[in-house]
Order: C-alpha cells, then sequence, then structure tokens
C-alpha cells in the first residue's frame, strides 16, 4: 500500500493535479498532525477506518473550511447531508478528501433542534450548491449565505421535511394488503 | 492541401460506417419473435414466487411467515391457525403481483424451502385485484415444478399461469359452494 | 450567478464561443421533462438566444421515490433491492456500495471467491451500463443504429446476470458477508467466449461512429470544463477522468480485489464531450482487460462468510464509495445498532454532475445540449433517488 | 407497347371528338385529370412501398426483421398503418393558427405531386414535356420551405418553431449548390428539357462519369432537400422533439410523411435522369430501369440514414456555403470551359 501517485504515463498534457492511494499509517497520522497545528483546539480522530474525523461548532466552520481547502488541500467535497437527531439537534456532515496525499476527513457540525442555521460553504466548494439544497429540502437546515436555497427533489411548497424523524406523510394511502392480526 | 486531406479522412470515415452497416444488413437478425419464440430462461429466473408441495400435494408452507416480515415491499399476506394437533394450518397465502418487485427475498428467508421464484412472468391482467394471487393459484404453479430448485428457482409448466388464470371464475365458484378445503373464511377474500 | 463569481478563484473565466455575435431576443424553452433526450423526466429550462443557450436552469425531483425515507423503515437486508432502483443501470455497483459501508461498519470478513465474484459482476456492470451510454449518446447525435448494435451486445451480458442472478436489472445479488448465488465454470466459460469477440464490436462501434467526422464535429469542444472546476464541482467518474485527472476509487480507495488486477485509469486531458466519451470507450477496454484476469483466477470457495443471521450495525457513522459506471456512488450510513439504519444517504454522482450542466452548456447551440447531457450519462432513478 | 396502345386509344378517341364534333377543350380537361391521378396513384403506390422499404432497410441494418406480421413480408403494415392514422382524432391546438395550420401539409404536398408532371418514366411516357423541366423542378422544391414555416410557426410551439426556422434556412442554402449542380448537367446537354438531357446521355454516356463531381453535389444537397439524415434539423427528432411536425396528428401528420417520401422519391428520380440517363438502357423496357435506377438512389438515402449521425446546424450551412457552393461552382466553370473547347 502507501501513497505512492498513480501512474500518469497515460495522461497527456499538462495535468497538475496527481491522486494519491487512501493514506494509512505514518502518512495518516501527519495528515491528522497537520490539521491539529492549524486548529489547536480542535480535536482530530483517527476512525477505525481509516477517515480522519472531526467536529466543529457552526460559527468556526466558514474559517476551518477555509484553512481546509487552502492550506491542507481539502479540495474534493465528497458529499454533504444532514441528518436530524431528533432532541439532540441536528447534524450536517461533510466528507472531504485530500486528492494529493489520500486522505480522507470527515466533518461534522451540531446544529440546535429549533431554527438550525449553518454557513454555507458553496463558494469554497461549488458542489455544495444542489448537496446543500438537498439537505435543506429533506431535512430543513439553513444554509445562510446560499446563493439560491430552495427545494430541489420535493416540490416547491411541500410542507415539512421528509427526513425529519418526526414528518409524517399525510397523503392518502392505496389500499394494501390487510395486515396480519398477530403483528 | 490541408483541406483536401479533410475531406479524405471524412469520406473514408462516413464509408468505413457505410461497410459496417452493409455487413450487418447481410447478417441474419438477432431478435426473437416474441410471443411466437420464447428464449428459455435460465433456471433460478425470477417470476413469480409459487408456492411448492411435497409429493403427496401438501404445501411444504408451515406458515411461519418469516417470508411476509422479510418482504421489503410487504406484498404477502398469510392467515393461518392453529389445529387439532397444535400445528399451524394454513388458511390464505395472497400476493399481492401488483406490487411485487420479484427480488427473491421470500424464497431467500423461508426456511423450508416452501416458496421459490417460477419463469412464468406475463401477469397482464384486466383487474387489479386479479392480481392478488392466492394460495390454490400460487400452489397450482408450484405443482408443474420441473426442475429441482436452483439459485432459489424452479422452471415450471408453458403456460400455466394462462390456465390457473383462466381457471380463476370457476376456482371462485367452487370456492363458493360449501365444504370445500378449509373452514375459513375464503369466500370473503375472493373479491 | 452567484456560483460564478464566488468561484472565480479556482475556475477560470467562462469563455462563451459566440459572445461577440449580435443578440437577438431572448426564448425560454422547456426541455423536458418530456423529451427524447433527456434520459427520463431531467428538466432543463433553458433560455435561447436563436439556438443558442443563454443560461441554463434544471430542474430535478420528477423522479423521486424517497429512497432513503423507505431505508429508514426497512431492516439492513431489505434495502439491497432498493438500492438497485436508484441507479438502475448500474445496481451492482449499487448494492456494492451499500453491502461494502455496512461489512465495513460490522467488520465482516467476506471470503475469496465471493469477492472476486462481485468483482467480475461490477465490471461487467461497467460494460453494461457503458454500452446503454454508447448507444444512448448515439441516438441523441440522431444514429439510430449504433443502439442497436450495443443493445444486441448488452443483451448478452444481460442474460449473463440472468443466469447467475435471476434477474436482468434488478439484481438483488450482494449479501452482507458475499454473494447470492455462485457462479459456475460453464457460466465463466461463457463470459470468456463474449470477451474474446467483444473487442471486435467495440471496433465495429468505432467504425461505425468513433471514426466519423460529424461526430468530431459535434463532440469536439463542445461542453469543455477544466480539472479545477471538475473537481470544484465534485465531479467524479469518467467526468472528472476526461479533465485528466486520474481519480479512480479503484486505485485511491481500493475495493474488493482491484488491488491486484492490472489495468489503466482511461484519461483524456480535453475535459469536452470528445474526451467523456473517448474514456468511456477505453474503460470498456480495460474492463475486458480486467475481466481476463479476474475469470482466469477465481479461486474456490465459499461464497458467503459468516454473517449474522440478524444484520445489526454497531452506533456510529460510516462512509463507503465505490465507483460506479457513473462515478462516486457514496453510501452514508448513520446508525444506533437498530436493525434499520437511523439515516442513509445516497451520494449519486449524477445528482452531482448536473451542477455541471449551466458550465458545460452556456453558449453552445440548442444541438450541443443534446450532446452534452448525454455524455454526462445521467440517469434519472440516480439523481432523484 | 403500352405506350403505342395509349398512344393509338388517345389518337382514336380524339378522332371521335372530332368526328362527333364535340369541343376538344373536355378531351384536353380528362387528360389532364387522368394524367393527374395516375401520378397520384403512382407516388402513393410507391410511398407504400418506400416505408415499407424503409423499415425493412432500417430493420436489417439493425439486426431485426422489420415488419412481419401484416400481409407478406409485411407489405401490407404501410396501409394498415395509414387506416389507424385515418382513424385518430384531428387535433387542433388551442393556440394554433387554424387555418395556416390546416393548409401547412397540403402546401408541402402539393409541390411533392407537381413534380412528377415533368419526370419521364419511359419514351414519350411524361405528363408534360417542359421545355424549362429542369427550372420547373427547382422551382417547386422550394416551396417546401413556405409549408415547413407555415407548419412550424402556426403550430403555437417553441420547438415547431426552431424547426420551422432551421428548415427554412437549410433549404435555402442548399437550393444554390443543387440548382448549380443541375447545371453542369445542363451545360452538357444544352437544354433544360429533360427529354433532351436523356437523349444527350444516350448519344454519349451518362453524366454521372462525366459530373462526379456534381452527382456528390447534387445528391448530398438532395438529401439535404429532402430533410433526411444527416440533414434531417428541421425534424431532429432528439433535439427539437419533433422539429415542426411536433404539433401534428392523425391525418395532417401522414400527409407531411408522405410528403417526405414523395419528396424523397422524387429527387432520386430525378437523379436517375440527370445522371444515370433516366429510362434509358439495354434489354430491359424503359420502364423497369427507369424503376432500377430510382430505388438504387432510394436505398443510397436509406443506407446513409441508417449509418451516420446528425449534422448541427451551424455545421450544416458550413458545409452548403463553404464547401458545396465553391466546388458546385468550379464544377460548374469547368464544364463550361470543357464544353467550350
Amino acid at each position: 500500500m502507501g501513497s505512492d501517485p498513480i501512474e500518469l504515463d497515460k495522461v497527456k498534457g499538462e495535468i497538475q493535479v496527481l491522486v494519491a492511494r487512501r493514506a494509512d499509517g505514518p502518512a495518516l497520522t501527519s495528515g491528522a498532525q497537520a490539521i491539529r497545528e492549524q486548529f489547536p483546539d480542535l480535536e482530530v480522530s483517527i476512525r477505525p477506518d481509516q477517515w480522519l474525523e472531526m467536529a466543529v461548532t457552526p460559527d468556526r466552520l466558514l474559517p476551518v473550511a477555509q484553512v481546509l481547502r487552502d492550506q491542507l488541500g481539502y479540495t474534493y467535497l465528497l458529499s454533504l447531508t444532514g441528518v436530524d437527531w431528533q432532541e439532540k439537534g441536528l447534524q450536517v456532515v461533510y466528507h472531504l478528501q485530500n486528492l494529493d496525499k489520500g486522505l480522507f476527513l470527515v466533518l461534522t457540525v451540531a446544529l440546535p433542534a429549533q431554527d438550525p442555521h449553518i454557513p454555507s460553504v458553496t463558494h469554497l466548494w461549488p458542489t455544495a450548491n444542489w448537496q446543500e439544497r438537498e439537505a435543506w429540502d429533506l431535512v430543513g437546515i439553513y444554509f445562510d449565505g446560499h446563493p439560491d436555497l430552495r427545494r430541489i427533489l420535493m416540490k416547491e411548497g411541500w410542507p415539512g421535511h421528509p427526513l425529519r424523524k418526526d414528518y409524517r406523510d399525510t397523503r392518502p394511502l392505496r389500499e394494501r394488503l390487510p395486515k396480519t392480526e398477530r403483528r | 492541401m490541408g483541406v483536401l486531406k479533410n475531406v479524405v479522412n471524412s469520406v473514408v470515415g462516413i464509408a468505413k460506417g457505410h461497410k459496417v452497416t452493409l455487413k450487418e444488413m447481410l447478417r441474419p437478425t438477432v431478435t426473437v419473435m416474441y410471443p411466437q419464440e420464447r428464449l428459455d430462461l435460465p433456471v433460478g429466473s425470477r417470476g413469480i414466487p409459487v408456492l411448492l408441495s411435497d409429493e403427496q400435494g401438501n404445501l411444504l408452507c408451515t406458515s411461519c411467515g418469516v417470508c411476509e416480515r422479510e418482504c421489503p415491499v410487504q406484498v404477502i399476506h398469510i392467515v393461518s391457525h392453529r389445529g387439532e394437533d397444535k400445528r399451524k394450518v394454513l388458511d390464505e397465502f395472497d400476493i399481492d403481483m401488483s406490487r411485487c418487485m420479484f427480488c427473491g427475498i421470500c424464497a431467500e428467508v423461508c426456511a423450508f424451502g416452501a416458496i421459490a421464484m417460477s419463469d412464468q412472468y406475463e401477469l397482464d391482467d384486466f383487474e387489479q385485484g386479479d392480481l392478488i394471487y392466492h394460495k390454490d393459484q400460487l400452489a397450482a404453479i408450484g405443482r408443474t415444478q420441473r426442475t429441482p430448485i436452483t439459485n432459489y428457482g424452479i422452471k415450471t409448466e408453458v403456460g400455466v399461469l394462462d390456465q390457473v388464470r383462466a381457471g380463476r371464475a370457476s376456482a371462485a365458484q367452487t370456492a363458493a359452494a360449501p365444504a370445500t378445503s378449509t373452514p375459513s373464511s375464503e369466500g370473503s377474500r375472493s373479491e | 450567478m452567484a456560483l460564478d463569481t464566488h468561484s472565480e478563484r479556482r475556475t477560470e473565466t467562462l469563455e462563451i464561443p459566440g459572445s461577440d455575435l449580435p443578440r437577438t431576443e431572448e426564448m425560454m424553452v422547456n426541455m423536458g421533462p418530456q423529451h427524447p433526450s433527456t434520459h427520463g423526466v431531467l428538466r432543463a429550462v433553458l433560455t435561447l438566444d436563436g439556438e443558442r443557450i443563454v443560461d441554463v436552469d434544471s430542474d430535478v425531483g420528477y423522479l423521486h421515490r424517497c429512497f432513503e425515507k423507505i431505508c429508514e423503515q426497512q431492516n439492513y437486508p431489505q434495502i439491497i433491492p432498493y438500492t438497485d432502483r436508484t441507479d438502475y443501470l448500474a445496481g451492482m455497483t449499487n448494492e456494492l456500495a451499500l453491502v461494502l459501508t455496512v461489512e465495513k461498519a460490522i467488520g465482516l470478513e467476506v471470503p475469496r471467491r465471493a469477492q472476486y465474484i462481485r468483482t467480475i459482476m461490477a465490471e461487467l456492470q461497467r460494460i453494461h451500463s457503458h454500452l446503454i451510454w454508447f448507444g444512448t449518446f448515439a441516438l441523441d447525435m440522431g444514429a439510430t443504429t449504433p443502439f442497436l448494435y450495443s443493445f444486441r451486445e448488452r443483451e448478452t451480458i444481460s442474460d449473463f446476470f440472468e443466469e447467475i442472478t435471476g434477474a436482468r436489472m434488478m439484481y438483488n445479488y450482494m449479501r452482507y458477508g458475499g454473494v447470492r448465488n455462485d457462479i459456475t465454470s460453464e457460466w465463466v466459460k461463457k463470459v470468456q467466449a463474449f470477451l474474446k469477440r467483444f473487442p471486435e464490436n467495440l471496433q465495429e462501434y468505432d467504425d461505425l461512429f468513433t471514426g466519423n467526422p460529424i461526430v468530431h464535429a459535434r463532440t469536439q469542444g463542445i461542453g469543455k470544463i477544466s480539472a479545477e472546476q471538475a473537481i470544484a464541482y465534485g465531479a467524479s467518474g469518467p467526468v472528472l477522468r476526461a479533465t485528466g485527472v486520474p481519480y479512480d476509487i479503484r486505485r485511491a480507495d481500493p475495493y474488493l480485489v482491484y488491488d491486484e488486477l492490472q489495468f489503466d485509469i482511461a484519461t483524456a486531458s480535453e475535459g469536452d464531450v470528445w474526451a467523456r466519451y473517448q474514456v468511456r470507450m477505453q474503460e470498456m477496454r480495460q474492463s475486458v482487460r480486467m475481466l481476463e484476469q479476474l475469470l482466469a483466477g477465481v479461486p474456490e470457495g465459499e461464497i458467503m462468510g459468516k454473517a449474522p443471521r440478524i444484520i445489526k450495525v454497531p452506533a456510529g457513522h460510516y462512509y463507503g464509495h465505490v465507483d460506479s459506471p457513473r462515478g462516486e456512488v457514496g453510501c452514508y450510513l448513520v446508525s444506533t445498532g437498530e436493525r434499520t439504519p437511523y439515516r442513509l444517504h445516497w451520494r449519486s454522482p449524477c445528482f452531482v454532475h448536473l451542477q455541471l450542466l449551466p458550465l458545460m452548456a452556456k453558449g453552445h447551440l440548442m444541438a450541443d445540449m443534446v450532446a452534452i447531457i448525454g455524455s454526462i450519462d445521467i440517469v434519472m432513478g440516480e439523481v432523484d433517488r | 407497347m403500352l405506350v403505342d396502345w395509349v398512344a393509338s386509344l388517345y389518337q382514336s378517341v380524339q378522332a371521335t371528338f372530332v368526328a362527333h364534333g364535340w369541343p376538344l377543350w373536355v378531351l384536353a380537361v380528362l387528360t389532364a385529370v387522368l394524367k393527374v391521378a395516375g401520378v397520384l396513384v403512382w407516388i402513393l403506390l410507391n410511398v407504400l412501398f418506400l416505408i415499407w422499404l424503409e423499415r425493412k432497410i432500417s430493420g436489417h441494418v439493425q439486426n431485426r426483421p422489420g415488419p412481419v406480421y401484416t400481409g407478406r413480408f409485411g407489405l401490407l403494415q404501410t396501409l394498415a398503418d395509414a387506416l389507424k392514422v385515418l382513424l385518430k382524432e384531428d387535433v387542433i391546438p388551442a393556440g394554433a393558427d387554424r387555418w395556416v395550420f390546416v393548409l401547412a401539409p397540403l402546401v408541402a404536398f402539393v409541390p411533392s405531386v407537381m413534380i412528377w408532371v415533368v419526370i419521364p418514366f419511359s419514351r414519350g411516357v411524361q405528363a408534360q414535356d417542359l421545355n424549362i423541366g429542369i427550372l420547373y423542378v427547382a422551382a417547386l422544391a422550394s416551396f417546401t420551405v413556405p409549408s415547413l414555416l407555415m407548419a412550424g410557426w402556426s403550430s403555437d410551439n417553441k420547438w415547431s418553431l426552431m424547426g420551422a426556422l432551421r428548415s427554412a434556412a437549410q433549404l435555402i442554402s442548399y437550393e444554390v449548390p443543387l440548382i448549380l449542380a443541375e447545371l453542369g448537367v445542363v451545360v452538357l446537354a444544352g437544354s433544360l428539357r429533360l427529354s433532351d438531357i436523356i437523349a444527350a446521355q444516350q448519344r454519349s454516356v451518362w453524366f454521372l462519369f462525366l459530373q462526379p463531381v456534381g452527382f456528390v453535389v447534387y445528391f448530398i444537397a438532395a438529401l439535404a432537400e429532402s430533410n433526411r439524415t444527416p440533414f434531417d434539423l428541421p425534424e431532429a427528432e432528439s433535439e427539437l422533439v419533433a422539429g415542426f411536425n411536433t404539433e401534428y396528428s392523425g391525418f395532417r401528420w401522414s400527409i407531411f410523411f408522405l410528403t417526405e417520401y414523395a419528396n424523397l422519391l422524387g429527387m432520386a428520380s430525378l437523379a436517375a435522369t440527370l445522371f444515370l440517363g433516366g429510362w434509358s438502357g439495354p434489354f430491359l423496357p424503359p420502364f423497369v430501369w427507369f424503376v432500377i435506377k430510382t430505388y438504387f438512389f432510394v436505398f443510397l438515402a436509406m443506407w446513409i440514414r441508417w449509418t451516420l449521425p446528425r449534422i448541427r446546424v451551424d455545421q450544416l450551412m458550413d458545409l452548403g456555403w463553404k464547401f458545396l457552393l465553391p466546388v458546385a461552382l468550379v464544377n460548374l466553370v469547368v464544364t463550361g470551359v470543357f464544353v467550350v473547347l
């Protein structure tokens, strides 16, 4: 294994982006160390599946994300989504990748259950645009500063956010076979 | 000269394509005239799930209900009661084929090998309600089993689904007649 | 609009061809949801100046089936058939994304034979899916015949799938800890025979379509994006590789037995429709190469590991990803230790790629729009889930 | 023989008219009606066959059998489809410009029939041997533009409008090289009369060999004129839904369909007349030669259709103005110099 770069002889043109294999062992530790140096007060852990993990508060998201992208090379946002933890509030999860070093990072942001607001990262990773819209649409998280925060999968004016745990679909059901009384 | 070279390249590129189409035109067709000819499905190909019986013609199903629980779309409906020897007797076993997604999980989870995926797949019907297949229909298709269970599937006789569907009217009549099979309310589900 | 200004630092300014031409009154056109070449129910609201595209606003969600919500109510084995229905042209790789994530979470060991079978299926699926893409792309370009030819070969692969999994599209084949059914040596021989003649078919496609000057003229320089733009917009799979970035999860984060295989990551540097076309054609050849190695060395053994009878994922959150024919399929699983996931998020490549549509299409002609949509290879089932 | 018999019949009828003192204009009207009916029957029969042929060829190119059920080899399939189309509901969109919408298919269809007035089927079998035959054909061919514009504009549909605009641009651009290519033949034959052109070819060789470049230009332009792939931009199914006939259905749509094939047949027969010596040929009867040559071009057009992708609209213009037009001009000049020398 190790983090040797992928063979580039097939690549034509003047491409600068190298994609490294997933880092493990010392490379992973130094990756975690690099983040700790930037943010001594934040806790960075190494998960058993070789992902780095860190949690930030919503007000610190933007500065942290800026440094992560510009100085630590997390240029690739894999996935962005929200989770509803009911009374414990909501959570936004960012999955980031450093293509050059092969580092994978999961960044979680906890939000209050009432009126959840979080700054948008669309200007850092444009791919967050639709993914934030989806998180707003399905989980109901407000992304402040998003250029175009409207529903994307559900139709406009849909009541509620379907992936909230307390969401109840009120539409009539098509008749089904009756459930057995035993259950 | 560049233009001329361009033109020649284009003509060659286009001519190659025409060669391919001409060659394929003279080849025999690869399609099958579907209703008359049918491709031979491999055993295990997932058509509708059916109920299997033993040599005496008794259903293998013990009405344990695991298929009903595991079905991702909840289309299986089982009603059973305790018989005199404390064993469960299967009264009803319905599968709503209009919702079934033929995933084959029911056949997979059945510990008794009582359900198998058949090779019957032509489910067209005039009434949505007719797409709910009952115990007797599923068992009738299962009794025409031609191959041992492979990959949770069996082959059945060609056209058995049509026969079962054609027999629906008469089956309903016999069910309405008194003193047939189980004492449960079979008539109530026949609608 | 705000996007362009914000991402100015990372993305070069867009040169719109023909922006120096005189302009006329603009016209709004609804391309889709009912349109022959939106590959399902994509609705793109085009602002046209004559035939030139001034602006694109895509509207998705017409095929939203609440996949993620459904999964919160199903136990783990019941989710597998649903994953087939997200990207219905590459069911195997979608199942893989889920199954690998859950296995990683539980720490399940998968027998080597099962891993080989999974890899074989995933690569067959790649060819299967790319064949559809080739056919529909040709159809978008107005050539009807390549579609039928590619389906001819695709049917053969469907037959292979049907023989082992029991279905041609909705396989429900992967299991936590292994696979559902075993492959046979006759099946392996049949697939090997197919792989022997498949390069000839590919040559036929090349003669018929790839080498055609009209295709060159219609694809080269169309829908161009740079590597920086592709990364910033989270592109993956052939869309990213066509910009010259050799990002392939099979190499960057290896899973199954890809580590032991010899293959090249197909890349092209131009980042236009033609580059994406070439990458996919090349990927089919690489898949053939991989399949030959895989089929020659399938080990004997079990196909199911020691999976618990009732699957319960330990509390926590897990992210697994695989390289599907369309790009990175990510499965983000949040568990509280129950029999059902607490939350399952599906990161689908097409959903992400569709954001690139305005970037690619602006300034090009109406006819190029069709080629661009075709070159992203969208599957609306996956976009809307 | 048939020709002679018809000629003698005509003479005897004329003699009867003269003997009885009936006005001769009645006879002229009668013959005209008969001729039109004959041409119409010929076109309709051929179109029925052409549609079947297209489906068969496309089927076999794509490794499938094409129509097989209705009639022997599916020969009656088109008839069945025509019946179905006639029985369909006649839909006129609410926003449509009603009269223009209704008239457009007719404006498209009538010129495609009128072309046949000057096409010589066999020795002496020609509805009217005009001395400006080629000019007449060229004039009629441009009639397609207003009809498609009418259809596209009146439909009140943006896709239709775009299809109509495309077709206007396309047909006008390709008219020029088409006529220039025809002119090469005219220069060689020294006449605009189609029968003279055939006679000139009988004296020397087929003009295909004397005018190969002109032939290629003519053929490409003719494909573009009859809106066939790779030049089917006005319809462009994958881009414009169905282009100018998006809103048409039933009978009106079938008229457009009919026109398309009538145009194809017209272009093919004109190509046979101009470049392959028309009905002239050894052994077989002239009419059979005419049909064989026409269908050779028809087959060529179909083969191209099922092989090539569609060209883009700006590339179409480039091809027409920047390539075909100069080539056709040079060809004409060279031909002229050759004839003078």
